[in-house]
C-alpha cells in the first residue's frame, strides 16, 4: 500500500475564474522514500493537489470529490483540529519564495521551535538543542549564531535551508516541495537539490516535488507527473518519462528545453570581421547604500572596470548569478544609469558625454527588451501608443508611425489589429513579442535583451528565443543578451561573458567558454546546471520520435 | 539603535529649528498689534501707553533682529514672555502641559488599544455581523465632526443623565489629595478623552483589520498553518504583530492630528491644556504665546514620532539591525 | 480594468449607499437656490420655532428667526464647494512635489520631502487657525488653509508611487524612446498613479468637510456664507434650549462625509484590491 | 408679529429687584463666581480690564465707591469736602486699615499711588490728573487734591478701577511693571489674594484684617476660569458656580438659566459703567462721510428687535450719545426710529451708489455675532450692499484704529459723566489713527467741541446740564455714529447670595457686602 494515495481528485475553483475546476482526475500513489516530481507551466494546477493534502487550499478553492488517502486513511475531509494533527508532523511542507515564506519579525531559532510547540513536544530548552541540529544538518554555517538571525540577515539559499530545517524538525513522512529552488541561483539550486536528496536517503523521507523545470526533474525524480490544465497527461518513471515520453505535451517541453549545442560555432568569425558598433571601455558603477550621518554607508561595486567591443550582427551575452553586477551593465551602457567613470561609443557617439535632449536623441540607436513582460507595458496605453510614442517623439509624422508599427506586430507574429488594444489583453508571451516590437520601433544599431526569456514559461521561452535568432538574423541586429541562464545564452550567443560581483571573469566565443571554461566560476556554474548529465539522452529521444 | 535614536533627534532638531523660523514669519506676517489689544481691553489708551507697550514687546525692533532674539532664547528654552498674562511663556505652558499631555496620551491609548481590539476581532470575524458592527462604527466615528460628539456627549452624560462631569479639569475647591485627586481628574478626563479619542480609534481600527486581512494572505502564514500551529497562535504571533507596523506608522503620523484635536477638545470641555491656550493666545495676538505653544505642540508631535519611530524599531529587527 | 473596477464598485452595497446620499446632497446644492430662492440669512419668522410646528418652515427657525431647512439647503452647496475645491487645490499642490520628489530622487527627493515632512510635523488644525487667524477668515482663505494644511499626504502618497511606478520597465523603455521627462511623468507614471490618488481624494473631500465645520465652529469661517459648521458654531450656545438646531447640520455633515468615505471605500476596493489601504 | 413676542425675564429681574433683603446678614460660606475671559493679570494698578476689575475689585480699593444713581459713598475716604470754588477737595481717609501683609495704610500710599504709580500707569486716570495741580498729604489720615481749575467729574473718579490704592512700601523705587509682587496682589480690600490656578481658578480669601466690623461675611471666593459659554451654563446647573457675571453665559442661554429654581437676576451694578453700544460709522472717507447714508443706516436698524431676540429685553434703547444711567442724560432729545421706508428715502437722497459696506462685527461673542447677521440682513433690506468682515480682537482693533471699516459695532463705559466717558469718542482733537477708543468715527464739529470744553470745567451742574442738553440734540441730528442699546448685563445668582449687587458698580466691588443665607 502506498504511503499516499490519490484517487480521482478534483478541485473546483471559485465561479469566475477561467476554468471550473483548478484540477480534476487526479490520481497517483506515493510511496516511502520515493522522490515525486509533479511538472507543469504556469497554471496547470501542478501545485492544487499538493495543497489539497495539506488542507492548505487558497480561500474560495474547495475540494470538489475524490480521495486523498494518508496511510489509508482519508485526509481530504478532516476537521481543522485533525489536520493541524498532521501539518508539520506527518507531512510538512516548503515553499517557493523562502524571504515571504518566513515571519520576517521572528528570529529563525523562534520559527523552528515553534513547530515543536505546536504539536506540544519537549521543553523550550530543548526545543532550541534541537533547532541548533537542525540547522547543523541542513548545513547552515555557525548554527550557535544563525539561530539568533533573522530571515532578512540571510541568503536566500540559506532561508530556504532554515525552512527545510523546520519541514524536517518532525521528521516528517511525507515533505511537499512547491517549486523550493525556483527563486534561487542555479549553484544554490544545485546545493539546495543535493541537499534534499540526502536528506531524503537518510530519513527515508517520501518528496513530492512541484517543478516546472525539467533539467531539475531530471536531476532527482524517481517518478514524474506531467500536468496540463488541471490533468495529468503523463506519469511514469523518471527514465520512461524523460526518455520516452508518450504524450506530444510532454515531448515538445522537453523539446522546448533551452540546449547547449544549439548555437554553430560559424558565427563568431563572422561577427569578429564586422566593424566595431558599440565599444565599452573601463566602464564603473559602485552603489552605496544606507549611508547616513551616523552610519558608514555599504559601498557595492557593481561594474568594475569591463571593457569590450560589440560588433555589427554579433550577439553577446553577459551571464551571471543575482547581483553580479549583469543588468546594472546593460543599464549603465545605455545611461538608464549613469555610469561613474568609462566610455560607451555607439557608433561614433560618445553616449556617456551627452546629456538632456542630444542624450535622448542619440540613444534611440540602442534600445533594451526587458525582463517582465507584465509591468514592461504601460497597462493604460493601447498598443498603438506603445509603438509610436519613441518614434512620434523622434519627430515621425503620427499615421507613419502607425503604419510601421502594425508592420512591426507582423514582424514580431502579432495581428496588426492589436493596435488598437492594451497590453492586459494579451499572454505574456505576447507582451514579451510587442515589447520587441517596440524596440525595433526606432531602428535601432544594438538592442540590449535584459533577461528577455526569464520570466516565460519554457515552451514560450522557446517562441521567443526562435523569433530573436529570426530577427536577428533577418535583420542583422547587434545584441547584448543579458541573462542568468546559461543554457538560453547557449543558444543564441555569439560571444559570452561571465561576470561575478561587478567583475567581467571571463570571456570568449560561446563554445569556447562553455565547451573549454577557463575559470572556475564559469565551471562551477556549468556543472550546477540542472540536469545536464541527462541532457544528451532527453534531447535524442526527442530527437528520435 | 542608539544610533538610529540619535540620528532623529538631530532630524527633530533641524525640524524644530525649521518650525521655530516659520512660526516667526508666519505670525508676524499677521494683522493686529499686540499692543493695541491691550491697550483696548485697558479701557482707554494715549499714545505713550501704546509706545510704552511696543517697547516692552520689543516690537520697536528690526524684525530680523526679532527673529534673532526669538531663536537664540527658544534654544535656551526661554519662550519668552507674555506681557497679556504677565508671566514667563515657559511658566504658562508648563503650567499647561500636563493637562494637555494627560488627555493626548489618555485618548492616544483608548484609540490605540480600543481600535487595534475592534480591528482584530472584526478582521478575526471578517464577514459575520461582528465584523459589520464594528466597521459600521468606525465609519460613523470616522464621520463624525469632533467638536460636535464633545457637545454631544457632554449634553448626554453630564447634563441629561449627570454622571460624568461635563468640564473642567478637577472639582474646584474640593482639594482632593492623593487618591482621591486622581479619581477625580479621571472622571473628568473620561468625557474629553473618549470623544478626543473616538475619532482616531476609527482610523486605527479600519487599519488594523486591513492590515490583518493583508498579513493572512502573506507567504509565511501559510508556513505558519503548515506547521501545525493553532489559528489562535497564528494570529496573535504571526498576523498581529506584522498588522502592527503599519498601524505604528498610522499613529505617528497622526500625532500632529491629535494634538490639533485637543484643541477643540479643550475648549469644548474648558480642559486646561495648551491647545485652549493656543486659541486664547491666538484670539488675543498674543505672540510670544502663539508662538511658544506652536513650538511646544511640535516638539510633542516630534516626540510622538521618536515613540512611533522606537516602538516600530522594537517591533521591526530589519531597521533595529540595518 | 477600469471596467471591472467599476462593476467591483457597484456591487460594493456600502458605496453603493454613499453615492446615493452624495447624489442627493449634490442635487441639494444644485436645486437648493432655486427651492429657496431667499437669502438664508432672511429673518422670516419667530426665533427658536422647533421643527414641524409650521407649513413651510419644515425644520423651524433659528436664534434669529432664520429658516433652518434654507440655511441647510443653501448650506450644501457651501460645503460641497468647501470640500471639492480645497481637495482640488491641495492635489495642485501636492501631486507636483510628490511627483517631483518620487521621480528625481536625491537631493530634490529629500528637499521636497523634508519640506513635506515639515508640513506635517506642525499640528494641522492649529496651523489652519493661525492662517486664518493671519488672513481673516472669508471662503478664499478658508479653502486655500484647508489646502495648505491637507497637501502633505497627497505628497507622501504622489511620491510613493511615483517612486515604484518609476522603476517600471515601461517608464525605462519611454526614457529610452526619447520622450521628454514632463511628458513621462504625465503621461506614462501619473496616469497609472491615479487610482489610489482618487481614493485619497475622495476622503480629502471628506476630511476638509469636517475642517470647514470645526473651523465655523470655533467662529474662524466666512460670515458672509452659510455653511453647515457655521450653523452648528451658531446653534452650540443655543444647545440647551434648542438643541435641534446643532443636531440637524450635525446630522447633514455626518451623513455628507460618511457619503465620501462610503464611496471612498468602495473606490478603493474597486480600484485598488490590495494596494493603498498602507497610504494614509 | 416680532413685537407679539413676550419675554418673560424682564419681569422676573422686576420680581427679583423688589425684594429687599431685610434679613440679617449670616457669615461664612463660600462663593463661586464665573471669571470671564480669564484676566492677564490681577494688579489692578498695572491692567484695567473688566475681568482684572472684577476679581481686584475685591482685594484692592478706592478712596469712594457709588451706589446705583452715581452718589458717592465712603470706602478708604470716611468722609471728604469740596471747597466753594470746586478746587480744592480734602478726604478724611478709615481707621485701623492695613494692607493684606499686615502694614499700615495711610494718606502718603494715597499720594504715591496717585501722582506715582498711577500716573505712570493708567492712562484713563491720567487723561483726569491734568487737572490736578497737587495732592498732598498734610496728617497720615488727610488727603489734599487742588485742581487747576474747577473739573465737574472730578469727583465721579474715585472709584477701584480708576484709582485703586496701591502699597507705597511694595512698589516705590521699583520697576512697577516687573515687580515681582505682581503676581500676589496685596491691597486693602475685604478679600485677601491666596491662589491662582492658572485656567482654572483663582482663589481669594476672607482679610480677617478687614476696618470693617464683621465684615466680609464669606470666607472664601473662588473666580472660576471656564472658556467656554456652554460650559458655563452647564457649570451654573450643576451647582459648580453660584453666580454668572453679566456676559458670562451668551444671552441666549439666559431665559433658560433664569427660569431654574432659586435663581435670581439682575441687571443692576452697571449705572457706574453705563455700558453703550453703537456702530461706528466712518465719516472720513466711503459712503458713510455723506449724513444722508447715515440716516439711512440708523432708520434701517430694527433696534427693538435686538433687544427682544438678542439682549432678552434687558437693557434700553439709546437716544444718544449719553447713557440715561449717566449723568446729565437728556431724555428730551429727539431720538432716530426704525422706519424702513424713510431710511430708503434717505438711501436715495444720499451719494450712495452700491458700493459694498464693509461691516465688523465685535468679536465678543455669539450676541454680537448674530446681531451683526441681523443688522446686515436690515440694512440689505433697505438696499445696502454689505459684508461682514470676520476678525478677531486683534484684527478688530486694528481695522477699527486704522478706519479701516465702514461700519464696525462696539461699546464703550461712559464711568457715570459725559465728560469722562463719552466727550472723548466725539472731539476732534481726539482724532488719532492707531487706536480704536478715540474719535475714531472722524466726527468734527467745533460748535460741540467747544461746548465739551466748556462743560467739562464748569463747577455749577445746572450749567452743566444746559450745555450736555444742546451737545445731545446737535450731535443726534449730526449721527455721527449709530446709536444702538444701553447694554443691559445680566447678573444670574442664587437667590440665597444676598446684597452681592448694592453699588452702581456692581459685583466689581460688592462681594464686601455679599453674604449667603442658609
Amino acid at each position: 500500500m502506498s504511503l499516499l494515495e490519490i484517487e480521482n481528485l478534483a478541485i473546483a475553483l471559485p465561479a469566475g475564474a477561467d476554468r471550473q475546476l483548478a484540477v480534476e482526475n487526479i490520481s497517483f500513489g506515493l510511496s516511502k522514500g520515493e522522490i515525486l516530481c509533479i511538472v507543469g507551466e504556469s497554471g496547470s494546477g501542478k501545485s492544487m493537489s499538493a495543497n489539497a493534502v495539506m488542507g492548505l487550499l487558497p480561500e474560495g478553492v474547495e475540494p470538489a470529490g475524490g480521495h486523498i488517502r494518508f496511510h489509508g486513511r482519508e485526509i481530504l475531509h478532516l476537521t481543522e483540529d485533525e489536520r493541524i494533527d498532521i501539518r508539520g508532523k506527518s507531512i510538512s511542507m516548503i515553499f517557493q519564495e523562502p524571504l515571504s515564506a518566513l515571519n520576517p519579525l521572528m528570529r529563525v531559532g523562534a520559527q523552528i521551535c515553534e513547530v515543536f510547540e505546536a504539536h506540544g513536544l519537549l521543553t523550550p530548552a530543548e526545543r532550541m538543542a534541537r533547532a541548533v541540529e537542525l540547522l547543523e544538518e541542513v548545513g547552515l554555517p555557525d548554527p550557535d549564531k544563525t539561530i539568533r538571525a533573522y530571515p532578512f540577515q540571510l541568503s536566500g539559499g540559506q532561508r530556504q535551508r532554515v525552512m527545510i530545517a523546520m519541514a524536517l524538525a518532525l521528521e516528517p513522512e511525507i515533505l511537499i516541495a512547491d517549486e523550493p529552488t525556483t527563486a534561487l541561483d542555479v549553484t544554490t539550486q544545485a546545493q539546495i537539490l543535493a541537499l534534499i536528496e540526502e536528506l531524503r536517503r537518510k530519513h527515508e523521507m517520501a518528496v513530492i516535488f512541484i517543478t516546472h523545470d525539467f533539467g531539475v526533474v531530471a536531476d532527482i525524480a524517481d517518478r514524474v507527473i506531467v500536468m496540463q490544465t488541471g490533468q495529468i497527461v503523463e506519469q511514469g518513471s523518471a527514465e520512461d518519462v524523460l526518455l520516452r515520453p508518450s504524450h506530444p505535451y510532454t515531448k515538445s517541453l522537453i523539446a522546448a528545453i533551452p540546449g547547449m549545442k544549439d548555437k554553430p560555432d560559424t558565427g563568431q568569425t563572422h561577427s569578429q570581421q564586422s566593424p566595431v558598433i558599440l565599444s565599452v571601455k573601463n566602464l564603473n558603477k559602485t552603489f552605496s547604500t544606507g549611508g547616513g550621518l551616523f552610519k558608514p554607508a555599504r559601498v557595492v561595486h557593481a561594474v568594475n572596470d569591463m571593457t569590450f567591443d560589440l560588433h555589427l550582427g554579433e550577439t553577446i551575452g553577459i551571464v551571471g548569478e543575482s547581483g553580479s553586477g549583469k543588468s546594472t551593465a546593460g543599464r549603465c551602457i545605455i545611461r538608464l544609469i549613469d555610469p561613474d567613470s568609462g566610455t560607451v561609443r555607439l557608433s561614433d557617439v560618445d553616449l556617456t558625454a551627452l546629456n538632456g535632449h542630444a542624450l535622448r536623441m542619440a540613444r534611440s540607436k540602442a534600445q533594451m527588451i526587458f525582463q517582465d513582460p507584465y509591468s514592461s507595458l504601460n497597462p493604460r496605453a493601447r498598443i498603438g501608443r506603445i509603438l509610436t510614442e519613441g518614434p512620434i517623439a523622434h519627430g515621425v509624422p503620427r499615421a507613419q508611425a502607425l503604419d510601421r508599427a502594425r508592420e512591426l506586430l507582423s514582424l514580431v507574429g502579432l495581428d496588426p489589429s492589436a493596435v488598437d488594444r492594451f497590453p492586459h489583453e494579451f499572454s505574456g508571451g505576447q507582451r514579451q513579442r510587442i515589447g520587441i516590437a517596440r524596440a525595433l520601433a526606432l531602428d535601432p544599431d544594438v538592442i540590449i535583451a535584459d533577461e528577455a526569456v526569464s520570466a516565460l514559461d519554457v515552451s514560450i521561452q522557446a517562441q521567443v528565443l526562435d523569433l530573436l535568432a529570426d530577427l536577428k538574423a533577418r535583420l542583422n541586429l547587434s545584441m547584448l543578451f543579458v541573462t542568468h541562464d546559461l543554457r538560453v545564452a547557449a543558444q543564441i550567443c555569439d560571444r559570452i561573458m561571465v561576470m561575478r560581483r561587478g567583475q567581467v571573469v571571463e570571456m570568449g566565443p560561446s563554445a569556447q567558454v562553455l565547451g573549454q571554461p577557463a575559470h572556475d566560476y564559469t565551471r562551477s556554474l556549468l556543472d550546477a546546471i540542472p540536469g545536464r548529465h541527462h541532457e544528451a539522452a532527453m534531447r535524442q529521444s526527442v530527437a528520435s520520435y | 539603535m542608539i544610533r538610529f535614536i540619535l540620528a532623529r533627534l538631530v532630524k527633530a532638531v533641524v525640524i524644530l529649528l525649521a518650525i521655530l523660523i516659520f512660526n516667526f514669519l508666519l505670525i508676524h506676517a499677521a494683522p493686529g498689534d499686540p499692543a493695541a489689544v491691550m491697550a483696548g481691553e485697558a479701557g482707554a489708551t494715549d499714545e505713550k501707553f501704546i509706545a510704552d507697550l511696543r517697547a516692552r514687546f520689543g516690537l520697536d525692533q528690526p524684525f530680523g533682529v526679532q527673529l534673532w532674539l526669538y531663536v537664540k532664547s527658544t534654544v535656551q528654552l526661554d519662550l519668552g514672555f507674555s506681557y497679556r498674562q504677565n508671566m514667563p511663556v515657559i511658566d504658562l505652558i508648563w503650567d499647561r502641559l500636563p493637562a494637555t499631555l494627560l488627555l493626548t496620551l489618555t485618548a492616544f491609548v483608548i484609540a490605540l488599544v480600543l481600535g487595534v481590539t475592534a480591528g482584530v476581532l472584526a478582521a478575526s470575524k471578517q464577514g459575520t455581523w461582528w465584523d459589520s458592527i464594528i466597521s459600521s462604527m468606525a465609519l460613523l466615528f470616522y464621520a463624525t465632526p469632533l467638536f460636535w460628539v464633545a457637545l454631544m456627549a457632554s449634553l448626554l452624560f453630564s447634563v441629561v443623565l449627570g454622571w460624568l462631569p461635563g468640564y473642567g479639569y478637577e472639582t474646584i475647591g474640593a482639594n482632593y489629595t492623593g487618591f482621591e485627586r486622581a479619581l477625580d481628574i479621571g472622571k473628568h478626563l473620561i468625557l474629553p478623552a473618549t470623544t478626543l479619542g473616538l475619532f482616531f480609534m476609527a482610523v486605527y481600527m479600519r487599519m488594523t483589520r486591513a492590515s490583518m486581512l493583508e498579513m493572512s494572505r502573506l507567504d509565511f502564514v501559510k508556513t505558519a498553518r503548515a506547521k501545525g500551529l493553532k489559528n489562535r497562535v497564528i494570529q496573535r504571533r504571526h498576523v498581529l504583530r506584522n498588522a502592527l507596523l503599519p498601524v505604528i506608522t498610522l499613529a505617528g503620523l497622526q500625532a500632529g492630528q491629535i494634538v490639533g484635536g485637543a484643541v477643540l477638545t479643550e475648549t469644548v470641555f474648558a480642559w486646561p491644556g495648551i491647545g485652549r491656550l493656543l486659541f486664547e493666545a491666538i484670539s488675543q495676538r498674543d505672540y510670544s504665546v502663539m508662538l511658544g505653544v506652536f513650538f511646544v505642540s511640535a516638539a510633542m508631535v516630534l516626540l510622538f514620532n521618536l515613540i512611533t519611530d522606537v516602538l516600530y524599531v522594537l517591533v521591526d529587527p530589519r531597521i533595529r539591525l540595518t | 480594468m477600469m471596467l471591472d473596477g467599476f462593476k467591483r464598485f457597484a456591487r460594493n452595497r456600502g458605496a453603493a449607499i454613499g453615492l446615493v446620499i452624495l447624489l442627493f446632497v449634490i442635487l441639494t446644492a444644485i436645486l437648493g437656490p432655486l427651492l429657496y430662492p431667499d437669502s438664508p440669512w432672511k429673518m422670516v419668522q419667530r426665533p427658536f420655532l422647533p421643527p414641524f410646528t409650521m407649513d413651510g418652515l419644515p425644520l423651524g427657525t433659528d436664534a434669529l428667526g432664520r429658516d433652518v431647512m434654507a440655511g441647510l439647503v443653501h448650506g450644501a452647496r457651501i460645503s460641497l464647494l468647501v470640500g471639492l475645491v480645497s481637495t482640488v487645490v491641495a492635489l495642485l499642490i501636492g501631486v507636483p512635489i510628490g511627483a517631483l520628489a518620487g521621480y528625481f530622487g536625491g537631493f530634490i527627493d529629500d528637499a521636497l520631502m523634508r519640506f513635506t515632512e515639515f508640513f506635517q510635523t506642525i499640528p494641522s488644525f492649529a496651523l489652519a487657525i493661525v492662517l486664518l487667524a493671519i488672513f481673516q477668515p472669508s471662503l478664499f482663505y478658508v479653502i486655500l488653509a484647508i489646502a495648505i494644511v491637507s497637501w502633505p499626504p497627497v505628497a507622501r502618497l504622489v511620491r510613493g508611487e511615483v517612486l515604484s511606478l518609476r522603476s517600471r520597465e515601461y517608464v525605462e523603455a519611454a526614457m529610452l524612446s526619447g520622450q521628454g521627462t514632463l511628458q513621462i511623468i504625465t503621461r506614462q507614471i501619473l496616469p497609472n498613479a491615479l487610482p489610489p490618488i482618487i481614493v485619497l481624494a475622495s476622503l480629502m473631500v471628506a476630511t476638509a468637510i469636517l475642517l470647514e465645520s470645526s473651523l465655523s465652529f470655533l467662529g474662524l469661517g466666512d460670515p458672509n456664507v452659510m455653511s453647515w459648521g457655521y450653523m452648528i458654531g451658531t446653534a452650540r450656545t443655543v444647545m440647551r434650549t434648542a438643541w435641534w438646531l446643532s443636531f440637524i447640520p450635525g446630522v447633514a455633515i455626518l451623513l455628507t462625509v460618511l457619503a465620501m468615505n462610503l464611496i471612498g471605500e468602495g473606490l478603493n476596493d474597486a480600484l485598488n484590491p490590495r494596494l493603498s489601504r498602507k497610504s494614509r | 408679529m416680532r413685537r407679539t413676542l413676550t419675554f418673560t425675564t424682564a419681569t422676573a429681574i422686576a420680581l427679583a429687584l423688589s425684594l429687599p433683603a431685610f434679613a440679617e446678614p449670616q457669615a461664612g460660606g463660600r462663593l463661586n463666581l464665573i471669571i470671564q475671559p480669564e484676566p492677564p493679570s490681577l494688579m489692578m494698578g498695572l491692567v484695567q480690564n473688566g475681568p482684572t476689575q472684577m476679581v481686584a475689585g475685591d482685594i484692592y480699593e478706592s478712596l469712594l465707591r457709588y451706589d446705583e444713581n452715581l452718589e458717592p459713598q465712603p470706602s478708604l475716604a470716611k468722609s471728604w469736602e469740596v471747597s466753594e470754588d470746586g478746587l480744592t477737595y480734602t478726604f478724611t481717609l478709615q481707621d485701623n486699615v492695613k494692607w493684606h501683609d499686615g502694614e499700615d495704610f495711610d494718606s502718603s500710599d494715597v499720594v504715591f499711588s496717585v501722582d506715582v504709580f498711577l500716573r505712570e500707569t493708567h492712562p484713563r486716570l491720567r487723561a483726569s490728573l491734568v487737572h490736578v495741580e497737587k495732592i498732598e498729604a498734610p496728617d497720615p489720615s488727610t488727603v489734599v487734591f487742588t485742581l487747576k481749575q474747577p473739573f465737574g467729574p472730578f469727583l465721579g473718579i474715585f472709584e477701584a478701577g480708576t484709582m485703586p490704592m496701591i502699597p507705597q512700601h511694595i512698589y516705590e523705587g521699583t520697576d512697577f511693571a516687573n515687580n515681582p509682587m505682581n503676581n500676589t496682589p496685596i491691597g486693602t480690600g475685604p478679600f485677601k489674594f491666596e491662589e491662582w490656578e492658572r485656567g482654572s481658578y483663582i482663589h481669594l480669601v476672607k482679610n480677617e484684617d478687614y476696618y470693617m466690623e464683621g465684615k466680609p461675611y464669606l470666607d472664601e471666593v473662588y473666580y472660576q476660569v471656564v472658556p467656554d459659554g456652554a460650559s458655563r451654563a452647564v457649570a451654573y446647573e450643576t451647582g459648580q458656580v453660584d453666580v454668572l457675571p453679566g456676559g458670562s453665559v451668551e444671552n441666549f442661554d439666559v431665559p433658560r438659566i433664569t427660569a431654574m429654581d432659586n435663581t435670581c437676576v439682575t441687571d443692576k451694578g452697571w449705572e457706574f459703567f453705563g455700558p453703550h453700544s453703537w456702530m461706528w460709522m466712518n465719516n472720513h472717507e466711503g459712503p458713510m462721510a455723506d449724513k444722508n447714508t447715515r440716516k439711512a443706516v440708523m432708520h434701517s436698524l430694527d433696534r427693538q428687535f435686538a433687544l427682544d431676540a438678542l439682549w432678552n429685553g434687558l437693557g434700553k434703547l439709546a437716544t444718544g450719545p449719553v447713557s440715561s444711567s449717566t449723568r446729565f442724560h437728556d431724555s428730551d432729545t429727539p431720538s432716530i426710529d426704525y422706519d424702513p421706508e424713510l431710511a430708503k428715502q434717505y438711501l436715495a437722497d444720499s451719494s450712495y451708489d452700491g458700493e459694498t459696506i464693509r461691516l465688523l462685527p465685535l468679536p465678543y461673542g455669539e450676541t454680537w455675532q448674530r446681531w451683526a447677521e441681523a443688522t446686515r440682513q436690515n440694512l440689505i433690506e433697505t438696499g445696502f450692499d454689505v459684508e461682514l468682515v470676520a476678525t478677531d480682537v486683534a484684527g478688530w482693533n486694528q481695522r477699527v484704529g486704522e478706519w479701516d471699516f465702514d461700519l464696525a459695532f462696539t461699546y464703550l463705559y461712559q464711568y457715570g459723566d459725559p465728560a469722562l466717558g463719552v466727550s472723548r469718542t466725539y472731539v476732534e482733537s481726539n482724532i488719532a489713527k492707531g487706536s480704536p477708543w478715540n474719535n475714531v468715527a472722524g466726527y468734527v464739529n467745533p460748535e460741540v467741541d467747544a461746548l465739551w470744553q466748556q462743560a467739562a470745567v464748569s463747577a455749577s451742574a445746572e450749567e452743566r446740564q444746559e450745555l450736555y442738553s444742546q451737545i445731545q440734540d446737535t450731535i443726534v441730528d449730526d449721527v455721527p455714529v449709530a446709536w444702538l442699546l444701553e447694554l443691559g448685563f445680566p447678573t444670574i445668582y442664587r437667590c440665597n447670595v444676598k446684597d452681592l449687587v448694592t453699588t452702581g458698580i456692581g459685583i466689581n466691588d460688592g462681594l464686601r457686602d455679599a453674604w449667603i443665607e442658609r
